[in-house]
């Protein structure tokens, strides 16, 4: 059935609320507004407002009620409206989500779901663009997913749910309106594996949530001229699925990873850091990283667009690697 | 009535009618593709930026929020540097850079444009901090919307502003939603004035929609803080007309609602009082339209015209130039 | 003057020395390096936390912050299990890897220990929206001190709590510094029970000094959050005798300001009532003393002689073991 | 003369109030309290309040305030006490201070300086031991800096002051008590160029902060088994001084990065993957990383010993570079 990513998280919020009475939803305009990006239409009328809870402007507080409801047997969904407004709950989210389950010699486990839109490309400007995904990886007790299917739209989310610790989950601004055929019985999917989105001898292209698309484009030039690229999804981006990456770099002897973040400090340094740490003697050629510009986007569109990853960029660095 | 009062409320009127058909043109430049990104628009509350940027002097400083075009135009920035940073041009009032959310003019001490709601906040009090210290009698003005209010940030600043005693207006524009949430749904007191003088600051609950009252207020208020005796806290009551942003359907609130307040259109009701007291004749009144309309019509044409940032520019300003 | 009366009395007596005992041994412990890290005393606090947790049941939920070993008593956390915590044994409540600032005790619903100044009260309200949520008559209390009222959280927190009438008893330590900032450098209004009711919460404040004031105000509040109408503020003014932490030469108070209030120490206040009254003989408190003498003298014993937490599971519950 | 890391922050901060009198001090506890590490000791007497500002607990709003006061050309210095608690001001450093002048199109700087304490090793616990100056210097628009020795203690705020943009500067709680000599006239010294701390030709060690010690006790004992490490201290860690350690690593062709960091997505990944890019075929064996565990610091020292770099994990990393 043809269903839009947008869909696809709707059903999976939806089929987790029916399926256990300790999961609820909780964010800014979750209820009445029917989410900010539309995710949540009708779930409050569905399921009344103590499932699905309007919040006050206070991401620290709802955030932290989350963590606090999880740590008493709830399942929370929170919803962050976009990645830009987390930085005003990171400290609950460092400090108490990741925190808590090591710091108490493992008596309190915090369940929690996180979601949150990401990326840029919208025109949204500086401080509504942020891909700060592969900066959340870098913490310690979390889990960070990014789906860039519908199927892991539909999937991920009550895998993470399953999971006796927190997990960030990042849907890509730009992905909300993408449609894809999803089975009638789609449901759960694993998020411990990458995934290869297409087959390649040649090169692998390392991606993730919105970048996937452009690898998969960037692939298809590619192969127009020849050249075989293989796309890596990594759907999880704590913990890496590092066999995934650096088995078909072992086939491949070549990579290029594209990263919505910026560069420096870039969840694509630390791939490449691994990949330079296991795999040196398989590289052909040096890991490319293709990421986003190290400025605040831009509203104007050309500036936008040149800020970021594009399959043009990505084709260029494939070839430095085989030439 | 003595002929300042009147010219007074002649340039208000002549104002709020330029932020009003402003508005109303970038609907039509929205639809057209022109101006892209998020939206917000600021119909129906016009007498608050105009009443409450009435008594500031050239010294006085400004932090405003995403839904600022009036808050610029009152405060006045050109309207052609306004429109062109819409169209993403290079003489926009921000390069093209900020967009809609982000319009910063440093020569009039307009700081922006800020998309984070209550991010405006702490730095107002930075910049009353700098006048205070300095010795400077300017006061800043800070507004925000009710949903920020409930921000961590609101009170930390409150109370910072209070301690310290500095010259800060915080002017809360109260249009009873923060996007589809209620402001008894986001706060358990909903009288704001009320909560912000429990900070120990001098706080008022004004008519949004009359705009001779807000500048009545504000002045008062202008007046005080700029003399050293601290903070003021000016709640305008007030509604926006439109939805919340051009994304929004508008799901949380009756038709009939609407239109009540429109009742109370603070355009109309100047234009009412000033006809009934004969200072406004129809002939005047088309003259003010047309004026506005021509200086629209021009901002468009230049916005049009001018010139993107060349995109070797992206990196700029990220650091100071020739650091 | 009833039995019950007297017992209680008895009981919270105990418990205040049981807590300045072991403050004192603590002391002596740090200075013998078998304690290390931030260590923050409850000399001269004791009323609070004996008198506001006797109130709380089983069922009932305990947010605490770094300045809680007289709160993880009064709770009923076994001595030992503190000491050895403190020692960085496994066998303390922690499993030695939280130290003095994070006391866990999930058995007891102590849920920590925090050492981010009002970090735990968003935890606060998540826990007592679980129990809302889950029809139980439980009330959640969180502990907090006069410095961290001026945090973002806090704010979010109570506003929160009322707008959602949840059970969660706020109790206010105002021990009248925030390190070395006293309140009057913290606060614009230092009246914290007359700020708290601003968010249309009911509030108090008793004096902290009195456990049985402390302990009355404590039962009536925790029975109106339990029976549903909604959180209580209560501000428990009090005083530390000690510095901050053990690195604090306390520049910032005067030698006769202390004086003053230890003048109304809570435990010789309360023995000389009973003395007075003949509740209490010189052989019962020779009795008490001792007997707290020797629950410490067993606890550090065992503390000393525990085994330390292997090496090897230094990454074990970063993630829920067997995942 | 001998001087130590802290009289040398302490000569540094005094210099700049008695140079600039734009120039003032800003943070919790930096006045009466002397700094909470002692820093500012003695600067409230001799510059009084206006200049040395004891905040309220109050983190987001005070580091805005001092982003709003450096817009209006003041030069403050803001003291974050420790880096754990800047998540709480994440929101204004990322989306204001280092968002501002890129997203205004140059025309609104923040020429203002953040200290804070960083690092672990002092049993603190997981919630005061973080090590984030890594995760900093993926910030756009920011300048991070990380003094490792007492002449740049001493030197580097008055270049950071110099900066019309943002500069973290991050100070090593461990390193507060380390003594050097000072030159009488020692003064500012660059931020923009790493530093080689020792010459060597076999291997270089890459550190800064805290673990440049660690790096250099490791290079003694190489040294001991005829090893000649360099050690290089990269001293600014936004932008990287790339030429130093690409420089050295064409000498020596080996490396080994020693970062306080999470392993994953630290400094030291980002430092591998520009080794990787630029100097993949000079490398004679893949890079080290020795960076801390990948869990919330524990309490107990054999714990957060065995989690922290030491001499002897990075001694074994340099054996295997070079066998
Ligand atoms: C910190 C943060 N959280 C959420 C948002 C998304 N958002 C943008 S505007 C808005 C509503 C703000 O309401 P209010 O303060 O009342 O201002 P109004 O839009 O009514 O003028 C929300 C939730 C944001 N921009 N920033
Ligand atoms: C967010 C945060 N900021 C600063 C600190 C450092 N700090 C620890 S305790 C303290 C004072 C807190 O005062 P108060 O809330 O009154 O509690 P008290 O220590 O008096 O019990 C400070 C500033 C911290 N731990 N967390
Ligand atoms: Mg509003
Ligand atoms: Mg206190």
């Amino acid at each position: 059935m043809r269903t839009s990513y947008r869909e696809a998280l709707r059903a999976a919020i939806r089929e987790a609320l029916l399926a256990d009475d300790r999961t609820f939803l909780m964010g800014e305009d979750v209820g009445r507004y029917g989410g900010c990006f539309a995710v949540s239409l009708g779930l409050l009328e569905e399921f009344g407002e103590q499932r699905v809870r309007d919040t006050p402007l206070s991401e620290s507080a709802f955030v932290g009620a989350g963590i606090g409801a999880a740590m008493a047997g709830m399942r929370p969904i929170v919803e962050i409206m976009t990645v830009n407004f987390s930085l005003l709950a990171l400290d609950q989210i460092m400090n108490n989500a990741a925190t808590l389950r090591h710091m108490s010699g493992g008596q309190i486990g915090v369940p929690l779901v996180i979601r949150m839109t990401t990326g840029g490309g919208r025109q949204l400007a500086a401080q509504h663009s942020h891909s700060l995904e592969g900066w959340y990886a870098h913490i310690p007790g979390l889990r960070v997913v990014a789906p860039a299917t519908v199927a892991d739209a539909r999937g991920m989310l009550p895998t993470a749910l399953e999971d006796p610790d927190p997990v960030l989950l990042f849907e890509h601004g730009g992905l909300y309106g993408t449609e894809d055929d999803l089975a009638e019985d789609a449901g759960a999917v694993d998020i411990d594996r990458a995934a290869i989105r297409r087959d390649g001898s040649d090169l692998t292209l390392i991606a993730y949530g919105g970048t996937v698309r452009t690898a998969l484009q960037a692939a298809d030039v590619l192969a127009g001229q020849g050249i075989a690229a293989e796309v890596i999804d990594l759907r999880t981006l704590r913990p890496l699925d590092e066999r995934a990456f650096l088995d078909s770099v072992g086939r491949t002897h070549r990579a290029v990873i594209v990263d919505e973040g910026w560069r420096s400090g870039s969840l694509a340094a630390e791939i490449a850091a691994r990949i330079g740490e296991r795999a040196l003697y398989e590289l052909d050629a040096p890991v490319q990283r293709v990421c986003t510009a190290e400025v605040p986007l831009p509203y104007a569109k050309h500036l936008e667009d040149a800020a970021l990853p594009s399959p043009e960029r990505v084709v260029d660095a494939a070839l430095k690697t085989v030439t | 009535m003595n002929g300042t009062d009147s010219s007074a409320r002649m340039r208000m009127l002549t104002e709020m009618v330029r932020i009003r058909r402003f508005e109303q043109r970038c609907v039509e430049l929205y639809s057209a593709t022109k101006i892209r990104g998020f939206m917000h628009l600021y119909i129906g509350e016009e007498a608050v930026a105009t009443g409450a940027l009435t008594p500031l002097t050239p010294e006085d400083a400004v932090v405003s929020t995403y839904r600022e075009h009036g808050h610029a135009l009152a405060r006045g920035m050109p309207m052609a540097a306004l429109m062109a940073e819409m169209f993403g041009k290079v003489t926009g009032c921000s390069r093209g850079r900020g967009g809609s959310m982000h319009l910063f003019d440093a020569s009039r001490k307009f700081y922006g444009g800020n998309a984070i709601v209550g991010g405006g906040l702490p730095l107002a009090v930075g910049l009353a901090l700098a006048d205070s210290m300095r010795g400077r009698q300017a006061v800043t003005m800070c507004l925000f919307g009710d949903g920020a209010a409930a921000e961590g940030e609101f009170h930390e600043t409150m109370n910072l502003a209070a301690l310290w005693q500095l010259p800060v207006l915080f002017c809360c524009e109260n249009n009873y939603y923060a996007m589809g949430t209620a402001l008894e749904r986001s706060h358990a007191e909903t009288d704001l004035a009320l909560r912000a003088s429990s900070y120990g600051v001098r706080s008022w609950a004004v008519d949004g929609m009359d705009v001779q009252a807000v500048a009545r207020a504000t002045a008062r208020a202008a007046d005080m803080a700029r003399t050293g005796s601290g903070p003021c806290f000016l709640e305008f009551r007030t509604y926006r007309f439109r939805a919340h942003s051009l994304y929004d359907p508008e799901r949380y609130r009756d038709r009939a609602e609407v239109d009540r307040w429109k009742e109370r259109d603070p355009i109309e009701s100047l234009t009412r009082r000033m006809r009934d007291s004969g200072e406004l004749s129809d002939e005047d009144l088309e003259k003010l339209e047309f004026g506005v309309e021509s200086e629209i019509d021009r901002a468009v044409a230049e916005a049009d015209s001018d010139e993107e940032e060349p995109v070797d520019d992206l990196e700029r300003f990220v650091y100071a130039d020739g650091k």
